[in-house]
């Protein structure tokens, strides 16, 4: 409760921020107070402080999952404010408006990972939502910046029609007309067709929202179109957020009627995988490369909704972390980027070693290579599924695909450091290489000491 | 104690190296740091087989089940030793290479000894797969920056290729340690696995790991990076790649496939071997043809690598003791072979056979040397190699796990037969008959080469004559690896 | 009212509101389109909160308010979404002079 | 035959008939109008399931406000039937197919619902009347209801920033 | 006095003590040191040998083995490096120290050209040779056998190529080398094989286990043997690289490819003589094998041009003799036979030595003749040869050759009968070559006859040496016809065959040799008329017309070695040729890496469809959800889980 209030009382004192001062340093400074805020208070939440206590009628419930998605969200968001806070500034005029609208998304984001009720799930995806739509349209008076927005709002609320079509269908098969999750499935409901409809529509709704195939086709032209910084944001925090909803939504309302659903799962996250990583290798702009890239690792991350364990609870909060890290590290450098084809990074080891080093790091971990926190991330969405004993195919079906990830990843580590050429670079201070090195120092520390990170979670995923 | 020493020597000496800045200093610290890592194996050689320095064993990722456990037993001890004494061979004998940013060089190199040794001590099979990694990132940098024209897409073949490899055995890796008792990564519940483990199970699994090493190895028909890399990679680093690298495959099938999985191995013994022995023919053969001297050695070595792995499917203590055995000489005896190559491309700038010739004249010191080390690479008594390929085709034609011993036996040994061909053509058309423009101008080779290579030289006839003390040191580890491999369900 | 009636009246609304998405091509008939569709749901909604009451009355009498209470809040959404998606229609209609979702296709492959 | 089921018939083919009108109609006023129309007859589906408040927040919010949202961009942009470029008509072919293959598969999947005795029942029971709505409205609910605040407060600023000229 | 034959290990020691002096300081010694160096080792091996024999030759000598170190050990398996002493090794001992010697004495003469570093490379490659010959037969088991006939394979391979300029030569040394390789890919599977039945390679506990193990085994063990033999001792099918190793300097020819190397293969069979003579199978198959090739040889012979060339298929005949003695049982004939034909083989090539050396380097013999006016000691000594190994007696050539002839008619006279042909063909080509050498008036240019003279004393004194040993050699096994129990060989080897002299089937065959006892003496005559015939027809017809004019026909045919060769390139070096041009050349590139190449391009291909589905319209877009949406729900109607 705390973050959602919090995260929402903010986003107004960001508003009138941009209005108390036009000085957009101090804007982008009260932004980082108050994420630092946001993490002591949820991190009160997890020790049992609550600041305010609202009774939710059951409506949120708050586990140490969703608070620990939240704690990565929020330590994400601070990290992506740190090193693209600047770059926020660049997009428009309204610089207090965009960080007032990341709270909000961030207040969506704290309910889309502690929501009970379906109602909630609703109103947090589409605070989320919204926002979204208009940052990605921030850079007004670019046109791929239009049409990414007009894009994604579009397809947007269709799938928001399919996703509300799907939790009348639950509504009506319910026994007791109820819309928590967890009386959802219970008794003969789950027996009837009402049910699994819905729960497909469910299914294709959020996989909308996690791009995944084939519900992925607005990820890549949005990503793309939308100022850099912003799609970073989306291509992280939010995405790991809404990956914790779902597997919340998944494991509490459908948890018993795992075999009715898994197969579908299945399907989705081959076709993930399959487009994800081969759409990529084509690619001739890194920014749109790594769009699809993030589809393939959405693919990676499904396969810890297919087989809902400890295992897979687990390494979906590790996954969250360790490609919200990278991904958030390789935007940031991007954004500097004066070209952001492949060939814009030619020789970039030579001019700027750090950046060259800290990106390839980023790559590593994204490709999954050992010593970065990416390969424990996969690793543990594989032993996930290969503890439930099926889907072998799937297992070897994602290593290849792996496999592929690295070819394009390594195309960009190959301009940095193969090919020869002046790669053009923004100017980034001390300040900014100093971060990139913390992120990639953190990345390899999670890489060789995962139980930072994990043994904790596992203490307290268990008790819930 | 000293496995981590081993590990940790180079790793941070890597790491220092990477800042020396300054081409002379950075070659002689990691020349230093080479032979304090020498020193150090041959302490460990010094101390009995029960020795508590021998082993290490801490709390690394407990939730896993997974231990930073290392250790040296026999095979440990002899594939260290190997990598040991290679490093410092190479930095002395490649010490007139000519790199850009050396340091970067020095330091990779170094951090890849420190993956190769993590790869032979590990006693765990997460941070098996660790190490296996750790050394193929530094040598795929070595051979992108530093190689030849060709070099970007060649290794990035060779890195995809193994890493589609090493994917495939992470999946077997897991499934194995969901299976074990104790949800641990240890080397221990894995050898218990074998009898948890259906025999239909192995079966698929034999060939997650299988592929993995093959590739490493190489065995045919996953061969095909391996020329390609060789040619166009640094020689230092060709060195490392043929020398130790290739061991990896071997090492990893007779400590992590042959014990874990002797169903499967037994099931597919047969296919296996087929194919080693197709490919020892069929590289030598493809060998006789090749005009690249840096080729030529990269098939022959392929067929060498072969005939090992043949004698492994064998499952008997002579065949096993001659991998062994011959692991450690055909490290030493290709280090040798790429050394003289070395010396030539320096001094001619051409590595292909047609265009030398007559280099006897030029430069006797290095003609004896190479035909000595030459004839090591056919296993001419004497040297080490006879030693190694006696046990081995013994071992082979001894065989109980096959029906086909003496039908193997026989056609592995027409690979006795190329090889000498290739051979020999290769020092004929190299150092006999006449000069010419290019070979006119040659000369002998300098002082502190002619002493590594002498010291391999002496290495080979050393091994070659008396080899008990290298065959007792893996004795006990022949002998356990074996009762492993014969068991049955 | 056999419940069933509802559900395929719903269904066909909603299918017929996803058929206009995907024929038209300006952008506001199709939002208009998906309105349609988010009005089917709630149609759907409100039954099947009567539904629930009519088998429920006995032990609850506020058995499936719930469900009316969600058509609420689609609403609220809806109209909030109907803003946004406007100023971004207007917004694009300032830079293009058009409304035609396929004018815009710098972005593809 | 009982004036309920010929009301609710009526509703529902007035309903269908003017959301095909919608989407078929070139001009784009026009298919407001009948967009208009369908929400009536939903309201009046309203009214029939006894949930009087839905109804009228029905014609308010959507009707009144929303639609009328709609006509002033139509007017603003004064398009007229031709504006609108002919989409290729394969597309369209397309588009109405799966439409129609969606709808039929999803009657395939729900029509086997054994829901033969559940009844929707009409114009009784007093859940749909504001007074228990309110009260369920601002005692459980409080705290969605609170929350949307901040989704419309995100609206408002978003429509801010991109409408306002800079 | 015993422990004289301890010091064993120090015959091959020394050798290889001058093969370091001489390798590693060969730009330091100056020549006549080298030389020194070179000979005084053999020398000083040949006197341990000699102490050693008196050691060994006195009454109820048992062997001795000298075991050095372990080797290798594994499992159950143990291969000592160790030496055995008896009267076999002792033998062929004194035979490489003896002649060794006498022909490193005459290189110090005849290499004098040489500058002084390639002067030292010949005497270590040379001491080398000899070292490891010496580890061949003094070996105590089959692995230590085995290292010296690899090494003395190497040598070979290292003097043929001693002159590296020139690239024929080269290649004759590389044939040498991998033909003697496929005969010892034959000898190390029967190794194997032994370790399989045996568990053991040493000669004393095989030989005891040997009437234990199966007689197939046993074939096959000893046929495999005998495939290393043929490559060693330049046998049908393996023959070919012997006339091509003439490459080398005239010593070297003399000293491995006549009078040691060559015989590698006999001393290993005799060795191994209890394996074979329970192995009837392998003996016929020898004594066959045998047999053609020292026909064969003898054709080509007859018409070869090239002095060392007629010697070397000479050499080849009369291996096959020797093989002919082994397949028929008369070990110690062969035996005999390789001693003698040691010296009068090592006489006649050091004679053609001289002869060329005269010649300035001129080896057709068609450009010769005459010379026996020039160069007396040369001229007489090569007489000698050629008399002892056309087989008249009393020369040492007679005895030998006559002792494996009853032996082969006592296995089947069909044998014998072709036996003595090929003894008439030998004598023959000899004369044939004597005559055309030595015997009319020179043909040569004219400086060449300015030029010629007698060869210096360090070459003539081995020459006389050896020529006095061809000669008398023989009386050391006079058969039991003329003189009863004078054949003091036969008695000497008598422990060493003592195995397999008492087997059943050997003895019956010997007492059957006993009834036909007055055969004996005509068979002799008959082979003395072959031989006189022989070398008189030939003598008398090349004294007076040489045969100049090139071969037609038949004759053709011969001098052109059955175009063995040529077939030998179309059969098996062309066809593998092309095959491995074939793998190199399409199967590695286009196949094989083409697969893996083809994933490669199929991804990227792949990657350039499935991008198309990105059309950029929403419309498209929103299509393809709806169409998986469908996807999902049919899969939930039809699917039955």
């Amino acid at each position: 409760m705390n973050a959602i209030i919090i995260s929402a009382l903010w986003g107004i004192v960001m508003m009138f921020s941009g209005i108390v001062s036009g000085n957009k340093s101090t804007v982008r400074i009260t932004a980082i107070v108050g994420l630092l805020l946001l993490l002591v208070v949820n991190w009160l939440d997890m020790t049992g402080v609550h600041l305010f206590n609202v009774d939710s009628h059951k409506m949120l419930f708050f586990d140490t999952f969703g608070l620990l998605g939240n704690c990565i969200a929020f330590a994400s968001t601070l990290l992506y404010v740190l090193l693209s806070g600047r770059d926020i500034e660049k997009v428009g005029v309204n610089t207090a408006e965009f960080f007032a609208l990341i709270f909000f998304v961030l207040c969506g984001v704290s309910l889309v990972t502690t929501f009970n009720t379906l109602l909630m799930l609703f109103i947090g995806i589409e605070i989320i939502s919204i926002p979204l739509y208009i940052l990605t349209g921030a850079d007004k008076r670019n046109l791929k910046s239009n049409e990414a927005s007009l894009k994604y709002f579009l397809m947007g609320s269709f799938s928001t029609g399919v996703m509300l079509l799907g939790i009348a269908l639950l509504f009506g098969a319910s026994q007791t007309g109820t819309f928590f999750i967890d009386d959802l499935g219970v008794g003969k409901a789950a027996l009837s067709p009402l049910f699994i409809s819905g729960l497909l529509l469910l299914l294709v709704s959020m996989g909308f929202k996690v791009s995944a195939a084939p519900f992925h086709f607005w990820t890549p032209d949005v990503y793309d179109g939308a100022p850099t910084v912003f799609t970073s944001f989306m291509a992280t925090i939010v995405k790991a957020a809404i990956f914790i909803g779902f597997i919340r939504l998944f494991d509490e309302a459908f948890g018993d009627s795992q075999p009715k659903w898994q197969l579908f799962v299945a399907i989705l996250t081959a076709a993930t995988l399959f487009i994800g990583n081969l759409t990529a290798v084509f690619q001739q702009s890194v920014k749109r490369m790594l769009a699809y890239s993030s589809i393939a690792q959405a693919g990676f991350m499904l396969l810890a909704l297919l087989s809902l364990n400890g295992i897979a609870r687990e390494g979906l909060i590790l996954y969250a972390a360790a490609y919200s890290l990278a991904t958030i590290g390789i935007f940031a450098i991007l954004i500097k980027m004066k070209d952001y084809t492949f060939e814009g990074f030619n020789g970039l080891a030579k001019h700027h070693p750090v950046l060259a080093a800290t990106c390839t790091i980023f790559l590593l971990s994204l490709a999954g290579i050992p010593l970065t926190a990416g390969f424990f991330a996969k690793y543990y969405m594989l032993s996930a599924v290969i503890a439930t004993g099926k889907f072998l195919w799937l297992v070897i079906f994602a290593v290849l695909c792996a496999a592929v990830s690295v070819y394009y990843y390594f195309r960009v580590i190959q301009a940095m450091y193969f090919k020869e050429g002046d790669a053009q670079t923004l100017d980034q201070g001390p300040l900014f290489r100093g971060l990139l090195v913390f992120v990639a120092a953190l990345i390899l520390l999670l890489g060789i000491f995962p139980d930072l990170l994990i043994s904790k979670l596992y203490t307290m995923i268990y008790i819930w | 104690m000293i496995p981590v020493l081993l590990i940790v020597i180079p790793l941070v000496s890597g790491l220092i190296g990477f800042f020396l800045k300054n081409e002379k200093s950075a070659r002689g610290w990691s020349l230093f740091a080479s032979l304090v890592t020498l020193v150090i194996s041959l302490w460990g050689l010094s101390l009995s087989k029960g020795s508590a320095l021998l082993h290490a064993d801490v709390e690394w990722l407990p939730r896993l089940g997974s231990r930073f456990a290392v250790g040296l037993d026999g095979m440990g001890q002899i594939l260290c030793l190997l990598t040991a004494i290679s490093f410092p061979i190479i930095f002395i004998a490649t010490w007139r290479d000519e790199y850009k940013k050396a340091w970067n060089f020095y330091a990779l190199m170094a951090l890849s000894q420190a993956g190769l040794m993590g790869v032979f001590l590990a006693m765990d099979a997460l941070l098996f797969y660790f190490f296996w990694e750790l050394a193929l990132i530094p040598v795929y940098f070595l051979c992108s920056i530093w190689g030849g024209e060709k070099r970007i897409q060649a290794t990035f073949k060779f890195f995809i290729y193994t890493f589609v490899g090493s994917l495939l055995m992470l999946v077997g890796i897991i499934w194995l340690y969901s299976h074990t008792a104790d949800h641990s990564f240890s080397l221990k519940s894995f050898y218990e696995l074998r009898s948890r483990v259906g025999s239909q199970d192995q079966m698929w699994l034999f060939w997650l790991f299988f592929i993995a090493f093959g590739i490493k190895m190489p065995i045919w028909p996953f061969h095909t990076w391996q020329p390609d890399t060789y040619e166009q990679s640094p020689n230092a680093t060709t060195m490392v790649l043929s020398g130790i690298m290739v061991k990896m495959g071997l090492f990893g099938v007779i400590r992590w496939l042959a014990p874990v999985l002797p169903v499967g191995t037994w099931a597919w013994g047969d296919t296996a071997s087929a194919l080693c022995i197709i490919g020892m023919i069929y590289a030598s053969l493809v060998a006789i043809r090749q005009d690249d001297l840096k080729r030529l050695i990269a098939y022959s070595s392929i067929a060498h690598i072969g005939l090992m792995c043949l004698a492994i499917f064998a499952t008997t203590a002579a065949g096993l003791q001659g991998v062994m055995i011959q692991m450690f000489n055909h490290g030493i005896n290709i280090i040798g072979m790429w050394i003289v190559v070395d010396l030539i491309e320096r001094q001619f700038h051409t590595r292909k056979i047609s265009e030398l010739g007559g280099l006897a004249q030029k430069a006797p010191g290095l003609a004896i040397l190479l035909v000595i080390v030459a004839l090591a690479n056919v296993a001419l008594p004497l040297t080490n190699a006879f030693v190694g390929e006696f046990l081995l085709f013994s071992g082979v034609f001894s065989s109980t796990a096959t029906t086909y011993s003496a039908v193997f036996t026989a056609v592995a040994g027409l690979s006795i037969i190329l090889s000498a061909v290739y051979t020999l053509n290769m020092i004929q058309r190299v150092f006999f008959g006449n000069t010419n423009a290019l070979t006119e101008k040659g000369t002998d080779i300098r002082l502190n080469e002619k002493w590594v290579l002498a010291a391999i030289v002496v290495l080979i006839l050393v091994v070659g004559i008396y080899p008990k003390p290298v065959l007792d040191l893996t004795k006990e580890t022949v002998e356990t690896i074996l009762t492993k491999m014969n068991y049955k369900l | 009212m056999p419940i069933n009636y509802y559900i395929f009246l719903s269904i066909a609304l909603f299918c017929i509101g996803v058929a206009g998405v995907l024929t038209r091509r300006n952008a506001i008939i199709i939002f208009m389109c998906i309105e349609l569709m988010l009005n089917a749901v709630n149609l759907l909604l409100v039954a099947f909160s009567k539904m629930h009451q009519h088998a429920l009355a006995v032990t609850n009498p506020n058995a499936g308010i719930d469900g009316q209470l969600f058509v609420f809040f689609i609403m609220v959404v809806a109209a909030a979404e109907v803003s946004v998606g406007l100023a971004i229609i207007v917004m694009m209609y300032r830079n293009t002079h058009s409304i035609d979702v396929n004018f815009l296709n710098r972005l593809k492959h | 035959m009982h004036i309920t089921q010929i009301l609710f018939w009526s509703l529902s083919i007035l309903a269908l008939l003017s959301a095909i009108l919608v989407v078929v109609s070139k001009n784009p006023v026009h298919s407001v109008l009948w967009l208009i129309l369908v929400f009536f007859a939903i309201s009046g589906h309203y009214i029939l399931l006894n949930a009087q408040f839905l109804a009228i927040v029905n014609l308010i919010v959507y009707a009144g406000a929303i639609m009328v949202l709609f006509l002033f961009v139509f007017m603003l942009m004064n398009l007229n039937a031709d504006t609108e470029p002919q989409k290729n008509k394969w597309l369209k072919i397309a588009g109405v197919i799966a439409g129609g293959s969606l709808l039929l598969v999803m009657v395939a999947a729900l029509k086997n619902a054994d829901m033969k005795n559940q009844l929707a029942e009409m114009n009784t029971g007093s859940i749909g009347l504001i007074h228990n709505l309110g009260m369920v409205l601002f005692t459980d609910y409080v705290i969605p209801f609170e929350i949307s605040s901040v989704l419309f407060l995100s609206a408002m600023v978003g429509v801010v920033v991109i409408g306002k000229k800079d | 006095m015993s422990n004289i034959v301890h010091l064993v290990w120090l015959v091959p020691v020394l050798p290889l003590a001058g093969f370091l002096i001489n390798g590693l300081f060969r730009n330091q010694l100056s020549k006549s040191l080298t030389g020194l160096v070179g000979c005084g080792v053999l020398l000083a091996a040949f006197i341990l040998s000699l102490l050693m024999f008196g050691e060994v030759r006195r009454e109820g000598f048992e062997p001795v083995v000298v075991s050095l170190f372990d080797f290798i050990s594994v499992g159950k398996l143990h291969i000592p490096f160790a030496f055995q002493v008896d009267q076999l090794s002792i033998l062929f001992l004194l035979i490489i120290t003896g002649v060794g010697f006498l022909i490193h004495m005459y290189s110090t003469a005849y290499m004098h050209e040489e500058e002084a570093p390639h002067y030292a490379r010949y005497f270590s490659y040379l001491n080398l040779f000899v070292f490891s010959m010496l580890l061949l037969v003094l070996g105590a088991n089959y692995v230590i056998l085995f290292i010296g006939w690899e090494g003395v394979g190497l040598c070979s391979y290292l003097l043929i190529g001693y002159w590296f300029k020139n690239i024929d030569y080269g290649n004759a040394a590389k044939k040498a080398f991998i033909m003697n390789r496929i005969g010892d890919l034959g000898f190390l599977i029967a190794i194997f094989w032994m370790i399989n039945q045996f568990g053991s390679v040493t000669f004393g506990e095989v030989f005891t286990k040997a009437s234990t193990v199966p007689v197939a085994a046993l074939t096959g063990i000893t046929l495999l043997l005998f495939v290393g033999a043929t490559g060693k001792s330049a046998q049908i099918p393996l023959y070919t690289w012997l006339p091509d190793a003439m490459a080398g300097p005239t010593p070297v020819s003399a000293l491995i490819h006549a009078a040691t190397m060559v015989t590698a293969g006999i001393y290993m069979i005799a060795r191994s003589n209890i394996l074979y003579s329970l192995a009837p199978t392998t003996q016929t198959v020898v004594a066959v094998i045998g047999l053609a090739t020292a026909l064969f040889a003898a054709t080509i012979a007859l018409r070869q041009n090239d002095i060392k060339k007629v010697l070397a298929y000479s050499t080849v005949s009369q291996l096959g003799y020797m093989f002919l003695g082994l397949g028929a049982g008369a070990y110690t004939g062969a035996v005999f036979h390789v001693m003698t034909h040691a010296f009068f083989k090592a006489l006649l090539f050091l004679c053609a030595g001289s002869v060329i050396h005269a010649m300035g380097g001129e080896q057709d013999i068609r450009k010769m003749g005459g010379l026996r006016k020039h160069m007396t000691v040369t001229h007489l000594t090569f007489l000698v040869g050629c008399i002892a190994i056309a087989g008249i007696p009393p020369f040492s050539g007679f005895f030998s050759k006559d002792e494996i002839l009853s032996a082969a008619y006592g296995a089947s006279p069909v044998y014998y009968i072709i036996g003595v042909f090929t003894a008439l063909l030998t004598a023959f080509y000899m004369f044939r070559l004597y005559a055309t050498t030595f015997l009319g008036h020179f043909r040569g240019t004219h400086e060449q006859e300015h030029h010629l003279h007698e060869s210096p004393s360090a070459m003539t004194i081995p020459l006389i040496v050896l020529a006095l040993l061809a000669a008398t050699a023989g009386f050391l096994g006079i058969p039991a016809i003329i003189a009863p129990h004078a054949h003091w060989l036969e008695h000497f080897l008598e422990p060493v065959f003592a195995g397999s002299a008492n087997l059943p089937a050997v003895v019956a065959k010997r007492s059957a040799a006993e009834q036909g006892g007055n055969m004996e003496g005509m068979l002799m005559g008959i082979s003395i008329a072959a031989a006189l015939i022989g070398s008189l027809w030939a003598g008398l017809r090349f004294s007076r017309k040489p045969q100049l004019e090139e071969p037609t026909g038949f004759a053709a045919v011969l001098a052109n070695k059955w175009y063995v060769d040529e077939i030998y390139n179309a059969l098996i070096v062309k066809p593998l040729d092309a095959l491995a041009k074939f793998f190199s050349g399409f199967v590695e590139r286009s196949v094989i890496d083409g697969i893996v190449n083809g994933v490669g391009r199929l991804v990227q291909y792949g990657s350039r469809q499935i991008r198309l589905l990105q059309s950029g319209l929403v419309g498209g877009y929103i299509l393809l959800m709806v169409i998986g949406i469908l996807v999902l729900f049919l899969v939930e109607l039809f699917v039955k889980k």
